[in-house]
């Protein structure tokens, strides 16, 4: 009995570097937000001005965090979305169509209900959600049903997504003007706008359903052995096809708050989500091989990337430039946080 | 003969029957010459989704060869009044260093291929602005044709692009097929761990797959270059997705190992039906993409071999 | 009984040589048409098909567009979709491959209006449309060696807008509005885009008159709201107080910088282009202090206008001076003052344009620098 | 209790099951033997619910039912206890342990971590196992997971009131002999309350435990023999359809090495805490065994040698060059050849040909400026295919699609024909019927003869004492003991236990 009880654990040995490694990404986020005070004090101090470090610093100030906030805001929800996905080892690329069709319907049914969320329009809101759940929905039932690989499934239907947001505007913009509505970027409580507090809230929602949900844990189980989950009896086509549907509500989430942030709808609201939302899962340490990571790495990625470009034009970085920053940045950020040893090859 | 013996033979099937639809739908299509053009115009995005194969064919992806052939455009046309014909040289250069250094990343510094790609494709884009002054070039039209004029003529009836997709496709196909390194692109892609104990440079090969992944990138951008007669940092966007596509509607999945640049070509013709078919048939404008990714989804139930997804579809 | 057996045989091989030949025949005419040399005098068409191929639809811009070659589509007495769309996403390669489509499908039947996506692309479309006997009319991009008059008739018309004494306008109103000094950041297009260097030239060409004003900075926004929206917040950290004016290279621009300032609770003078009717609607309330009005709507109907009357052989392009192939569009300075009149005039309700008066309201003949 | 009725199911292609009775009585402990592809997977899965029957009944209790998942066939009390690992490693024991159940530990839609810690607790000494189940299950080691599998399955005792029926899958490969104890005390503790199946190659120990024994070959029941009445020799005959040599050691054919020359020499070799101070010399013809437990350290020095591990300490000696760079392709190079464990991941490439994974490890061989020989590669794959019997229509067979002994047999050929004379086996024989290990016996025999070096990891004690010349043993990576197996001087099994444990 003591034989098998007392044998070391092999990965017990490794705990600290383990440690450190999942902890990376915040250090990477520090650093970064670190990095770009610095180059403002060696602009300054270059001019010959007077610069206090950090204390001086336009980047380093609380009404750049809040910018930084609400540029990140909805990507985070859409990254947070497809949080989920990549955990259970599958990937979605819908996300553009879906965050535009999301936002094209909740400005029509908005404007349609009553142009205020003092009237029946707050019901757009929900609607907005379920259009989200139900493309979501369908993606996994492409994706599962008919045995499409979600990298294909998921693309081809970001297509259709952003073809029936096409067809629903006729390609018109919809402003969405009312007041209360747009208190979620024009109200601010102790120097942020709502609409991070929304995200925060949404963010802990995610954070709770990842932990502390049925759903949420057989993510992770399918993520580290669909096969012997399966097994387990657990029904693997459920799990991912909620796991879409959940998915597709985060992007309208994300859609909301985009249409918050500029008072605009339109079949361009997604565009840009696809790249930005995967790069900053990856980021934040969750692995595209499933299995490892959550949301609060997805947020953390999520602000390392709209750090850095926020960084960059503060900083004054020639614009020519700042894409190819922005790319190796990202793989610095990704080689530091990736725990060679527990990977045996990468493709 | 049974379905499971029929199953191979999807991507194919798929393309006559789409082809048969649209002709039917509007006989015009039928116009050899017609579609001769129709073929030789879609050549710039099979060779970039010819390269993009390999690099799927591993069980990668390369997000990178957009923005890869949009610095050749600028390359080739700032380049072409000094070097001439050189410029395919450098282009070609640049397409494999670009790809080694993707795949060096992904190898040996364990970031996924889907990052890498996307990243050193950022990199590729700053140095097309750089290089372009972020402004539209265009070629010299006596010196293009002086260097680059055989691209385009016709012999026989048959255009030199599409003689050039061929012959790339032979290469591709050769390489692929008949090959050490085609061989262990097939171990890589099927059984990694199992290439790794058979004494493979495993690394090595799925560097080389990018970086031919960036050669035909760069061969596809230098074509467009050239036939457009100019350059600009922006010049090839929109091939990226249709690429992939090209190469998935194939029967190339991305589990690697599976398909080949073979099925490449026949994905790539099968976009171009669907996409000549919103014309042909007259799609309305404002539905034409939601036409084209359900027609995608369509395409794909049919063409992948799920009997040869091991293991899970994720 | 074997003479008959001959007969059938016989019968067989001739009729295979006819199919064989008739084949050839419609292949090899085909074949002529596309990659012969361009035809001296060029046919003309009863009824050709008639395209506009432009961006996307995203864009209200180019919905205006399409809204005036619907209307010349109508004008005609023909149904609104009659009118044949092509839509490129920005892609160029995307733009040819459907062009060089429809031309096989109409045979070369087409009068075709068109924005190449890129300039380089403008070659080869008119090269294409030129080899196939098509009438083409291009609207903003194309490179400068390219000119209508080296391809008979077949290449009609290039309109343009001239950008940089407008842009130039809309800056000096600006600067007039920040009482000639402080600082102006400049949210500009898809940096290579044509539009988008004319732009920033004009304001650039009226910063030389006031010296007291420094350019802050200069990013390209690539047309986008939610990128302009990024990188406005993202100046407003770096330069802060800073800055007392932006200068936007079109509307949609304009309006992700609006929404940017709101957030900060700043008020920054802005001006903007294009002239989209939510545009005007934002000049008239005082958030914008001006935008440039294109008449798109009309450009989108003459330019389709022209390529068809090509077509039928209604006026010979070739006959007709330089002025005329290539030009400029109008361009109307839309203040505060005149919002709401010129919000009445042009959008509330659309002008019926005389589809034949090509040149009437265009801009004088294209320079080149 | 539990009963199948000739039951019937097809592949393409493959009968597979022929009209299968098969019975389960309460209280009992049933042992399952078949060579491999005698139908026994198959079987298993129609119990646990994987595959539906094509014909027959299965009956619970006299009453038909029909499984359509495992899932169904849980909720009838019918448990699996898999043969590859089936804990999914990023998960916490317990959540291993409830994985699919979870419901029963849900309030208002939260997980109750604690109550569903105390209950994985409950289930964890079932198994007598004494471990944290908020543990990540990767941190366990093999027997440690093989046990929480077990406490899994056990599960099933609280949720069904009826009778149980637990299909344990080779559930002895990654144990050692004390383990394999353990498990069987417990197993015989748990009768009291569910009925087994046990499945296993290591035919000892199904005579030890079962109470009955179904004999399996070509998909039928061939002979059901009570515990009582099984004779070793009988089964294996009706398993086999031949006569299989009982002489188990086979001495008489062992030849003696070269003791002169050396292949291999390890001084002092250390890696990590994998292993540590290892010394040995590998000479020609020799059959050289590292016996240990599950992580003793045998297979990190065979991956050591192979080059897919580089050594922290100590100095690497192959053919008298020292070794530096540590990579496969070096180990290709000097001739060593590798057949893994993971025959099915590291061994065969699924989806690619016969011939084309008989040369995978030596294409240059088959080339020429990078273009292969193809012709070349087929005519070899044929002549090795004749050679070693491999059971395959043609050379474009599928690997993927063989049995594991013909895999085997592919992978030995890639390494034979492509001349490597140190062969490094790690568990050649692992889930092999005994007609196929006979064959891997006589292909290693055949190799030593012919001048190869080979260092083995063996299946069993027993196989390991049969075929080596010398036996190290190895106890949580240091060296132990070294043993001359020469014939006529052959340890016991005793002497090898008493040094591992």
């Amino acid at each position: 009995m003591t034989d098998i009880t007392a044998q070391s654990a092999p990965g017990a040995r490794f705990l600290t570097r383990e440690r450190i490694i999942k902890w990376t990404p915040l250090l990477v986020l520090v650093f970064l937000v670190l990095l770009f005070p610095f180059f403002e004090w060696l602009e300054d101090f270059g001019a010959g001005k007077e610069h206090m470090y950090l204390a001086d610093s336009r980047f380093f100030s609380i009404r750049n965090a809040a910018r930084i906030f609400i540029a990140a805001t909805p990507a985070l929800m859409v990254a947070i979305g497809v949080t989920f996905i990549i955990i259970m080892g599958s990937i979605d690329l819908s996300m553009e169509g879906t965050v535009s069709v999301c936002a094209v319907i909740f400005a029509f049914a908005f404007i349609g209900w009553g142009g205020t969320l003092a009237s029946w329009a707050w019901l757009a809101i929900p609607v907005a959600l379920l259009v989200g759940a139900a493309l979501g929905f369908i993606n996994g039932l492409v994706h599962v049903r008919l045995k499409i690989p979600s990298f294909m499934a998921s693309l081809a239907m970001g297509f259709v997504g952003t073809g029936l947001a096409l067809l629903l505007t006729g390609g018109d913009r919809i402003r969405v003007e009312d007041e209360l509505f747009r208190s979620l970027l024009t109200v601010r409580w102790f120097n942020f706008p709502i609409m991070v507090y929304v995200a925060a809230v949404m963010l802990l929602i995610a954070w709770f359903i990842q932990s502390r949900t049925t759903l949420g844990r057989n993510f992770y189980a399918v993520g580290g052995g669909e096969e012997l989950a399966h097994a387990s009896g657990l029904n693997v086509n459920r799990v991912r096809i909620m796991g879409f549907t959940l998915a597709g509500v985060f992007f309208a989430v994300g859609a909301l708050l985009a249409v918050g942030r500029i008072g605009i709808a339109e079949t361009a609201t997604g565009n840009n989500f696809m790249f930005v939302s995967i790069t900053s899962v990856v980021v934040g340490g969750t692995a595209l091989w499933g299995g490892i990571g959550g949301v609060w790495n997805t947020l953390v990625g999520v602000l390392i990337v709209n750090v850095i470009n926020n960084g960059m034009v503060v900083i004054g970085l020639p614009n020519f430039l700042q894409d190819g920053v922005l790319g190796i940045l990202v793989i610095l950020a990704v080689v530091l946080s990736t725990d060679r040893k527990s990977v045996s090859f990468v493709k | 003969m049974s379905f499971e013996r029929i199953k191979p033979h999807f991507p194919w099937i798929t393309l006559v029957v789409l082809i048969l639809i649209v002709g039917i739908a509007n006989p015009s299509f039928f116009d050899p010459a017609g579609l001769l053009t129709l073929v030789s115009d879609v050549v710039p995005l099979f060779i970039m989704a010819l390269g993009m194969t390999f690099a799927i064919y591993i069980g990668g992806i390369d997000l990178s060869v957009q923005q890869l052939a949009n610095l050749v455009t600028v390359i080739a046309t700032v380049y072409l009044a000094e070097f001439g014909i050189a410029v395919a040289v450098i282009a070609i250069v640049a397409g494999f260093a670009i790809g080694v250094i993707s795949g060096f990343v992904t190898t040996r510094l364990y970031v996924p291929s889907f990052v890498s790609t996307l990243a050193m494709g950022f990199v590729a884009l700053s140095a097309a602005k750089f290089l372009s002054g972020q402004r539209a070039l265009y070629m010299d039209a006596e010196l293009r044709d002086a260097s680059f004029g055989w691209m385009f003529g016709n012999t026989a009836g048959i255009p030199h692009e599409l003689a050039i997709a061929v012959v790339l496709l032979v290469v591709a196909w050769f390489l692929q097929t008949r090959t050490t390194f085609g061989r262990a692109l097939k171990a890589v892609g099927s059984g990694e761990l199992a290439a790794i104990a058979s004494g493979l440079n495993v690394d090595r090969v799925k560097i080389l797959a990018f970086a031919i992944s960036g050669v035909f990138a760069a061969i596809a951008g230098l074509l467009f270059s050239v036939k457009l007669s100019g350059g600009d940092a922006n010049l090839a966007n929109g091939f990226l997705l249709l690429a992939i596509v090209a190469v998935l509607v194939g029967g190339t999945p991305l589990t690697g190992g599976v398909g080949g640049v073979v099925n490449t070509a026949i994905g790539t013709l099968i976009v171009m039906v669907i996409r000549s078919a919103m014309v042909y048939l007259e799609i309305d404008a404002t539905q034409q993409q939601m036409v084209f990714g359900i027609v995608l989804i369509a395409a794909i139930a049919l063409t992948i071999d799920r009997s040869k997804l091991r293991g899970v579809v994720k | 009984m074997s003479f008959i057996k001959k007969f059938i045989e016989q019968e067989k091989i001739s009729r295979r040589n006819l199919l064989l030949a008739s084949a050839y025949g419609i292949s090899g005419a085909a074949a002529m048409r596309m990659f012969g040399p361009s035809p001296v005098q060029a046919a003309t068409y009863a009824d050709p098909t008639i395209a506009w191929s432009y961006r996307n639809r995203t864009n209200p811009y180019w919905n205006e567009i399409v809204s005036g070659g619907e209307a010349f589509v109508e004008s005609l007495g023909k149904p609104k979709d009659s009118l044949t769309h092509l839509i490129n996403e920005g892609s160029s390669e995307k733009s040819l491959a459907d062009v060089k489509a429809l031309l096989a499908k109409t045979n070369g039947e087409l009068a075709l209006a068109i924005d190449t996506n890129d300039a380089p692309n403008c070659r080869p479309v008119v090269e294409a449309c030129a080899g196939a006997g098509a009438y083409v009319s291009t609207l903003w991009n194309k490179t400068d060696d390219l000119h209508p008059w080296d391809f008979g008739d077949n290449y009609v018309s290039h309109m343009t807008w001239s950008d940089e004494k407008p842009a130039e306008q809309t800056a000096r109103i600006l600067l007039e509005a920040i009482g000639g000094k402080g600082g102006v950041v400049h949210l500009g297009g898809i940096a290579s885009n044509n539009p988008a260097i004319e732009r920033l030239q004009g304001l650039k060409n009226a910063l030389k008159d006031y010296p007291d004003v420094e350019l802050l900075d200069a990013q390209p926004a690539d047309w986008d709201t939610q990128k302009a929206n990024q990188i406005m917040s993202s100046f407003i950290t770096r330069y802060g107080d800073e800055i007392t004016g932006v200068h936007c290279a079109n509307d949609t621009i304009g309006y992700g910088v609006l929404e940017a300032l709101r957030a900060e609770g700043m008020s920054v003078p802005i001006v903007t282009y294009d002239g989209n009717p939510q545009a005007v609607e934002l000049v008239a309330k005082g958030d914008i202090l001006a935008t440039v009005f294109t008449n798109p709507h009309w450009g989108g109907g003459v330019t389709a206008a022209l390529a068809y009357h090509a077509a039928t052989g209604a006026f010979k392009p070739s006959e007709e001076p330089n002025e005329h192939r290539e030009f400029y569009g109008p361009t109307i300075m839309i203040t505060p003052e005149d919002a709401v009149e010129f919000k009445a005039a042009y959008l509330d309700n659309v002008p019926t344009y005389d589809w034949k008066d090509f040149w009437g309201p265009s801009n004088g003949q294209i320079l080149y620098k | 209790m539990y009963e199948l009725r000739q039951v019937d199911k097809h592949f393409p292609g493959v009968h597979a099951l022929k009209a299968v009775d098969f019975k389960v009585n309460r209280h009992e402990i049933v042992g399952l033997v078949g060579e491999n592809g005698a139908g026994k997977s198959t079987l298993m899965k129609v119990i646990y619910g994987a595959y539906q029957p094509d014909g027959g009944d299965v009956l619970i209790d006299g009453t038909v039912v029909r499984f359509q998942n495992p899932r169904m066939a849980m909720d009838h009390g019918i448990g699996m206890v898999f043969q590859e690992q089936s804990l999914i490693l990023n998960l916490t024991v317990m959540e291993n342990i409830f994985l699919g159940y979870e419901q029963q530990f849900v309030k208002l839609g939260v997980i109750d971590w604690k109550a569903m810690s105390e209950a994985a607790r409950r289930q964890l000494a079932k198994v007598k196992l004494d471990i944290d189940p908020a543990m990540t299950t990767s941190d366990l080691s093999f027997a440690q997971r093989q046990l929480v599998e077990l406490a899994k399955v056990l599960t099933l005792e609280e949720r069904i009131d009826g009778d149980l029926v637990i299909l344990l899958d080779e559930p002895t490969s990654v144990l050692a002999q004390e383990e394999v104890e353990l498990l069987f005390s417990l197993v015989r503790d748990l009768t009291k309350r569910a009925s087994f199946i046990f499945v296993s190659h290591r035919m000892e120990e199904v005579l030890e435990l079962s109470d009955r024994i179904y004999v399996m070959k070509d998909g039928a029941v061939v002979d059901v023999v009570a515990h009582d009445g099984a004779d070793k020799d009988a089964i294996q005959h009706k398993m086999v359809g031949r006569d299989v040599d009982k002489e188990y050691y086979r001495e008489q054919k062992q030849k003696p090495y070269d003791e002169d020359k050396v292949l291999v020499r390890f001084d002092g070799v250390s890696s990590g805490n994998r292993y540590t101070d290892i010394s040995f010399a590998l000479h020609p013809g020799e059959v050289l065994c590292l016996v240990g437990t599950e992580g003793s350290g045998r297979e990190a020095i065979l991956r050591t040698i192979f080059g897919l591990e580089t050594p922290t300490k100590g100095q690497v000696t192959i053919k008298g060059e020292t070794i530096s760079r540590f990579t496969a392709q070096n180990g290709v190079k000097l001739g060593v050849g590798y057949t893994p464990r993971e025959r099915k991941i590291e061994g065969i490439v699924a989806g690619m040909n016969v011939y084309e994974n008989m040369t995978l490890s030596q294409m240059g061989n088959y080339a020429s400026a990078g273009v292969l020989k193809v012709n070349e590669e087929k005519s070899l794959a044929r002549t090795w295919i004749e050679r070693l019997g491999i059971k395959t229509p043609d050379v474009y067979k599928d690997c993927g699609g063989l049995s594991g002994g013909n895999q085997q047999k592919v992978v030995l050929a890639k390494w034979r024909s492509a001349g490597a004379d140190i062969m490094l086996l790690d568990h050649p024989t692992r889930g092999l019927d005994i007609g196929a290990k006979e064959d891997v016996y006589e292909m290693i025999r055949e190799m030593c003869a012919a001048g190869v070096g080979v260092v083995l990891v063996a299946d069993t004690l027993e196989e390991a004492i049969g075929l080596s010349h010398t036996i190290i043993v190895l106890k949580d990576g240091a060296f132990q003991k070294r043993f001359d197996g020469k014939p006529g001087s052959k340890p016991s099994l005793y002497d090898l236990v008493h040094h591992m444990i």
